[in-house]
């Protein structure tokens, strides 16, 4: 199957929701009133929303039918870089619905839940053990809101010694939430290039790092997918400065069980649970980001944490504490996923995740650098950056490179990220690809390099096998619809 | 281990391929300064079975469990969920993809927000919804913050204090480390905010305003948009319910500028607080300000209806540092069971659910009130209302709970002078039998 | 959309289970052992079958993929005649998936099982209401089961009367199960034509029943989609002559609420819960098929069924049962999820899903019949039996246009049965369908028929929006590859 | 009612187009003879929410429940399902289409029923499998009718009363009406069945034997095979237990013609008694005479592969009377999640489960030995046997339920004289720690 597992099939067809459907339709049990009808006054009463109503089967169908046009892990091979999709256990799924814990409701008294607390401390404690790091805090909603949650803590850190620092490195191979979350903190990221070697060097850290400066944050192995060698020292530089370090922990399914984030001189690191501990991504979210850290920031982290003393689990607020993130308990139910893989997995099975996430990835390195431009060729950790430089003669590039990829039955790998490799193309296997299913891949990649030179308009025309062609997203940013 | 591929004779082949003789081959670029150098100690690995067994057991620990009746709100609501939601909600097309950044493999993602933008946007009166923000506290967070962006120069921002308690802590965390200030609105004795404080304040950006408020009260918005306006700053609606505008007039047709707030109740278990879905909505002329993803229609090269996600010039993967915000992942797929849940309801079941909703919490609200408590505010409340009781209330929670109810959030913690205050929720789930028993536990 | 919803879009090749995997993969966790192991004697040991080893992630790809070359009611329109494709609700899969319920073992004591002997008991009682008749066994796992089960109760009657008959009355309309079925009881079918009118005429039932024939067998709305406006008086005829009728009841989602089979002169009828009562055809099964008869037949009905005496729910033996039809309480499950629909419905919803079942196809027979043939111009109930006839002149055939229709997007009706209407085609829409799904679907078939004059080569050559194109059936039967 | 999305304008509309009035219009042909003249009298319709309510009485009045270890096998046993399995099977593509009659419409059913029909016939060593039977007793009752067309003129089979019970009232059952004779074959000291009488047996199409057969006993099928195929009948092997065949040698390689039974087992809960699985095979000459579908591979119209129902002219639909059974509907989904399940096992899983299933019930067995109890019959068993108390068991019996376990199924209404005779079952669900319990309470 040179040209992949894609092939086309029926799908079907569906307008909008409010293209179907009659009044008086319902799609659901309402159930009948068994009190009388209460006064109300009429000032405050609206007309209600124009919706359609839809019967059961309608419903049914609709999203049936959308599901149709999606492709998911479950579906093929998703090496989409950074993303780490890896398959997600459907054992997670139970339990996070089961009903104890999916009625449970957050505002109750600790007494009355302490299953759900207890789920909450295991994982904190489980992930200081795989990062190293001292304390956790499970509240962020997701990976940004963790590094949110981060630049609080340095702000905090520093106005605690009096200071309020300005500045923060940012190395260019970051990814956009970094400088995001950073300026959301009033901080001034300071650009950093990345070394001829693709990771950073030291002097330039030794040059711009200053009392001004509340620290760095690093994404270690970084978005090149390379394991950023200086760090120990970078973060000397920086702690003899007084700054803190951010370790952006996205790409931790490369290292668990390799790499000790403290030992690094990481002092803050966001994880992504729906990244390295198999929660789905639900085509966007919801993830989880817990932030760790070091134990003289513990203090620090979000409120409240959930503390065991010997008895009861209970949730305990910290004066120091940069305050809540989340309304109530982050995104608990993804919470109880990653716990479920965590323990589905043990110690031993986590550090082979990063073996084999590593090892698929350094496969499809040397088997594709002939074929790809290699951004930077050097041992790889959990994904590889190619570019689309050698197709330039062919005017192909990355996008084109991607739609093909689809119609071959694969979703593309991230493309033109990292900024610092132009047209970059990431891929990032991650350990659950079996090698068949990765040569495949890599037979696929090849064909298509070859077709960029043989019959490069078929690149440019693709997608061909969907329910629509390429679409026009200037059009759609220059007059925006965004609302039916 | 099952979801591991890889043999040993894979795992040599692929060695070769490489050029190494081990695993440790390719970590040659670790430092051993950077080594974890012991094992992490973790609970061995289970099987599927043990693993049902050991939650079977957290589960266990649940004192309040499905069976009991809880009357208590506060921004996690108990709303039946129809099995069809999980159902489809579950399809692996969607649960396993991520964000439609590429549209073409990806159109159920997209028209199915599209949708859940477009049901938002009429749902709360306004012309754009984004395609979802974390949850309701951090939307209002973001809410100010967009607020400061669109009056560029201004400073201040002030939100009601009759806003979730917990809302409210998370803006103040957003806000610490900037030069913002914050000011808090008094609510007053029918429970709605005091905006007389207004119009003697400069400077102001932004002002939120919940409603059904933190106390269940339906706050005025027409009368606090005017004043609002009035000083020139913009008027952010808060939620917690999101079913109530089944029956109330809309914060978009009142005036709001920017509505923002949860959606859990829109067919999301309570799961302990999350994941649940922040809504997010304004006026078109700021659309550009919008923190948050959008899905837009366009067409495809052969002028085919198709979806992508747009105007991304506001969010950080373009923007960085200058982003609306820092958000990238969102709620996703409980952004599609919101959207599921509302094609369910249909209008015109929506409209006849919130008005059960009301009704019910009427009846409670009405029987408590003979039973001799005292219901704190007089204004029209939605599906939550404030009580306050003659005497000790706690043995009368303690009884009911051992017959399954939880009567009521006690306020003592969130309000100073709220000691004997308690805040009660009533929703379609409560049936008239348990609230009677609830008021009869009262009248003893 | 006058070519209907079909559309064609990207779905996965996906090879044989056995041409993938490696020898040492699981897709399942095996608890470790925890007691010594055991001796085993050599012979009786085998060496165990030759199976594949996949990972989890590779099964459950396997099988989505396969899922996407499939099409259901939850897909799309699916008015397979005879067949009632109607909506299947989720709820009452969660009902039959309660561990209480999937987890119970059927060989319990009655008092430790009194909840899964309740549901057979109401279940019961509620098939027996419905249709009229006066005691039901629930124990048949189809249809064809529930014949078989009447056949045998007509043989025990009849013996019971000292009587071995040896013929029973067959319409040309039966399904093909009604005369196997009879068969294997030793009854020879005679063959009844129906009359000019669609529906058995009386005087030639008059004719041929005698004392050898057990009785008749009576599919009734028939498969022509019409009443036997006749079935009282040709009841009478038979039970004249000793003989017994046997309804077949498969149709029963035309006349619940509106036809008594009791007044009608059946003493025995099956139902098929897996079409009337909406449980999942899951791909070919499991169906149930309950039996229901009058009094006097009761006794005769299979053995064990579930009696209530006011306190217990009890399995109880009746000696003149014909005896167990199944291992076990037939196909439990299904059982469980008719319950759930039944509960859901209540008497007046059954009512409407009658009338509303045949206004549907009322209304498609209406809209049609001058397009395609009408086999019988009659007032219709729950399906309308059309043929190619029209089409002859263009050579296109019933098969042409089932896949042409396919294409379009809609699971083509049943076609070629019943027999005694050359090329039928045989359309149930079922009363889940929505006037504009029916409008739609009306419409396609109209444009197919004009197709088939303007382009009938696009008929023959039909599917072509599949994986595969059209299928060689006969080379399957010449030389048949059964096993992989 | 949300299933039925007739609105009354819709009704009307449709009326109009018929040309009819009312809905009594459209059953003018319904002689009033027939027609149902009072109301149906069934409970008012429920809710999604009353009928869980309502569903979930009727499971607490199971006294034995999830939370029991139940020690009993005899045709349904318990196995650890896969959370996979559920999902993948449950896709609605699968579960909600019917028959696969358009094959390029439903080449995953048909491509899934002809890997399940390969594995199968893989796992009973038999030439071809079909696409399923309704369940293990009719599947042997319809491999003795097999047997007896395959004969021709003979008139009699031969079972082993070391058959299922239920089994044999089955094929009794179909048998009834027919000529056809049954002839009970006796078991020996050690549970095996007495093949000693046939030799004296004229006449003799088929001859039946269950291997692990009831007590659980292996029988000796290559013995059998011999003696059955020397009065030149055919031989059907029948079983409770295909996971037995992980570890047994199967009864295709030992000889038998034909092989039937239960495949609940793979993947299926016991769910009281059904849906399970019969599955039939046998050997290629035969294969005309093979009641059920089957499954064949083909090309289309370019020679790619695919999957069809074929030799169809053994099926009612086509043969009718002259049909080889009158099967129809089957038992499908149940087909495709027991090949899901092979396919999660695994050979090397298969022979690992079947492994520990042994070794687990020989634990058990040699611990109550030990406690004094008597191990009825010597030959070798699976994961079953029979037990012989010295004096009453129900007592223990009653302790044992109080500690959540299931202790054994009393043999004394199945066979006479086995009053103190009960059939356990061990699976690998059944920790040490509950076999223990077991056999100490024994001991006591
Ligand atoms: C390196 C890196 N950092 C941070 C993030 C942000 O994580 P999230 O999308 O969960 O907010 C991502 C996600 O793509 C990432 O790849
Ligand atoms: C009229 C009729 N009778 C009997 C049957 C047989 O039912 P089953 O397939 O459940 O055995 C069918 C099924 O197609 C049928 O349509």
């Amino acid at each position: 199957m040179k040209n992949g597992p894609g092939r086309s099939g029926l799908i079907m067809d569906e307008p909008l929701l409010w293209e179907k459907g009659k009044k008086g339709r319902n799609g659901m049990s309402i159930p009948e009133s068994d009190v009388p009808a209460a006064k109300i006054a009429d000032e405050i009463c609206g007309a209600g929303p124009d919706f359609p109503d839809l019967s059961e089967v309608e419903v049914v169908r609709h999203y049936t039918r959308l599901s149709q046009w999606n492709f998911g892990v479950d579906t093929g091979m998703y090496p989409l870089g950074s993303c780490t999709m890896k398959y997600n256990p459907k054992i997670n799924e139970k339990q996070a619905a089961a009903e104890e814990i999916s009625g449970a409701h957050p505002l109750l008294d600790d007494e009355y839940c302490q299953g759900t607390l207890r789920i909450i401390y295991e994982l904190q404690n489980f992930l200081a053990e795989i990062t190293g790091l001292d304390a956790v805090s499970v509240q962020p909603a997701a990976g940004a809101h963790g590094e949110l949650a981060g630049m609080l803590i340095f702000d905090a850190y520093h106005r605690s010694k009096g200071q309020k620092r300005t500045k923060i490195l940012m190395p260019d191979t970051a990814h956009g939430t970094n400088p995001a979350s950073a300026a959301l903190c009033g901080y001034k990221p300071v650009p950093i290039q990345s070394g001829p070697k693709g990771i950073l060097d030291v002097e330039q850290i030794r040059e711009l790092m200053d009392e001004e400066t509340a620290g760095i944050m690093i994404t270690n192995p970084n978005t090149l997918g390379l394991f950023e060698e200086n760090i120990g020292e970078i973060a000397e530089i920086v702690h003899e400065k007084g700054g803190l370090v951010y370790g952006d922990g996205a790409n931790m399914n490369a290292v668990m069980g390799i790499v000790d984030l403290k030992k690094c001189g990481v002092d803050v690191l966001h994880l992504n649970l729906h990244k390295t501990f198999s929660t789905p991504h639900g085509g966007g979210g919801p993830g989880a980001g817990p932030v760790c850290v070091v134990g003289k920031l513990k203090k620090y982290l979000p409120s409240p944490r959930v503390e065991f003393d010997g008895a009861n689990y209970r949730q305990e607020e910290s004066p120091d504490s940069i305050g809540r993130m989340h309304g109530f308990h982050g995104n608990y139910g993804v919470l109880v996923r990653a716990l479920s893989y965590i323990l589905s997995m043990g110690a031993e099975n986590l550090k082979k995740v990063s073996q084999y996430a590593v090892l698929n990835a350094s496969y499809i390195k040397v088997k594709l650098k002939d074929y790809l431009h290699l951004a930077y060729d050097r041992p790889c950790m959990h994904e590889a950056v190619f570019s689309d430089k050698n197709q330039h003669k062919d005017n192909v590039n990355t996008l084109d490179i991607a739609k093909r990829l689809m119609d071959c039955g694969y979703h593309p790998p991230t493309i033109y990220f990292p900024l610092v490799v132009p047209g970059a193309i990431m891929i990032e296997p991650t350990e659950t690809e079996s090698l068949e299913e990765i040569d495949a891949f890599i037979d696929v990649v090849k064909n298509i390099v070859n077709e960029a030179k043989s019959d490069p308009e078929l690149l440019r025309s693709s997608p061909n096998r969907f329910k629509v062609k390429r679409l026009d997203e200037t059009q759609a940013a220059r007059n925006p619809c965004l609302c039916g | 281990m099952r979801y591991l591929p890889h043999t040993d004779e894979d795992i040599r082949n692929m060695f070769d391929a490489i050029g190494v003789k081990g695993f440790d081959e390719l970590f040659t670029t670790v430092p051993d300064s950077c080594r974890y150098d012991k094992e992490m100690i973790l609970p061995v690995a289970k099987t599927e079975w043990d693993l049902n067994t050991y939650m079977a057991e957290i589960r266990s620990m649940m004192r309040v469990t499905p069976a009991h009746s809880v009357l208590i709100g506060a921004g996690r609501y108990h709303h039946h969920i129809p099995s069809t939601i999980p159902s489809i909600m579950g399809r692996s097309e969607f649960l396993t993809a991520y964000t439609p950044y590429q549209p073409e493999m990806a159109q159920g993602t997209l028209q199915g927000l599209f949708e859940y933008q477009t049901l938002t946007a009429r749902l709360l009166g306004v012309d754009v919804a984004n395609a979802s923000m974390y949850d309701g506290a951090s939307a209002l967070a973001e809410g100010l913050l967009m607020g400061l962006r669109v009056a560029k120069k201004k400073t201040r921002v002030a939100m009601s204090s009759a806003i979730h308690p917990h809302y409210r802590e998370v803006v103040r965390t957003y806000f610490k480390p900037t030069a913002f200030e914050i000011i808090e609105l008094p609510f007053l004795e029918n429970g709605r905010t005091d905006l007389s404080g207004l119009a003697d304040l400069e400077d102001v950006a932004a002002v939120a305003i919940q409603s059904p408020n933190f106390f269940g009260v339906v706050e005025e918005l027409e009368m606090a948009a005017e004043a609002i306006h009035q000083i020139g700053a913009l008027f952010v609606t808060g939620f917690t319910e999101p079913l109530a505008f089944g029956l109330l007039k809309n914060p978009g047709s009142a005036g709001a500028d920017i509505v923002c707030g949860e959606g859990q109740s829109f067919g999301m278990p309570k799961s302990f607080g999350g994941p649940g879905l922040g809504m997010f909505g304004s006026k078109q002329k700021y659309v550009r300000n919008l923190p948050g993803r959008l899905v837009g229609e366009t067409t495809d090269l052969e002028g085919n209806r198709g979806y992508v996600l747009t105007l991304a010039t506001r969010e950080q993967h373009i923007r960085r540092e200058k982003a609306t915000s820092n958000i990238c992942s969102n709620q996703g797929i409980c952004t599609l069971t919101a959207a599921m849940y509302m094609a369910s309801l249909g209008g015109t079941g929506l409209r006849k659910l919130a008005r059960l909703n009301y009704d019910k919490s009427e009846y409670l609200k009405e029987g408590l009130q003979d039973a001799g408590a005292i219901i704190l505010f007089s204004s029209p409340t939605f599906n939550e209302f404030v009580v306050e009781f003659r005497d000790d209330f706690t043995p009368v929670q303690k009884r009911l709970i051992e017959q399954n109810i939880v009567a009521g959030l006690h306020l003592g913690k969130y309000y100073p002078g709220f000691e004997n205050r308690y805040l009660f929720c009533v929703t379609e789930t409560a049936s008239k039998s348990v609230l009677d028993r609830v008021i009869s536990e009262v009248q003893k």
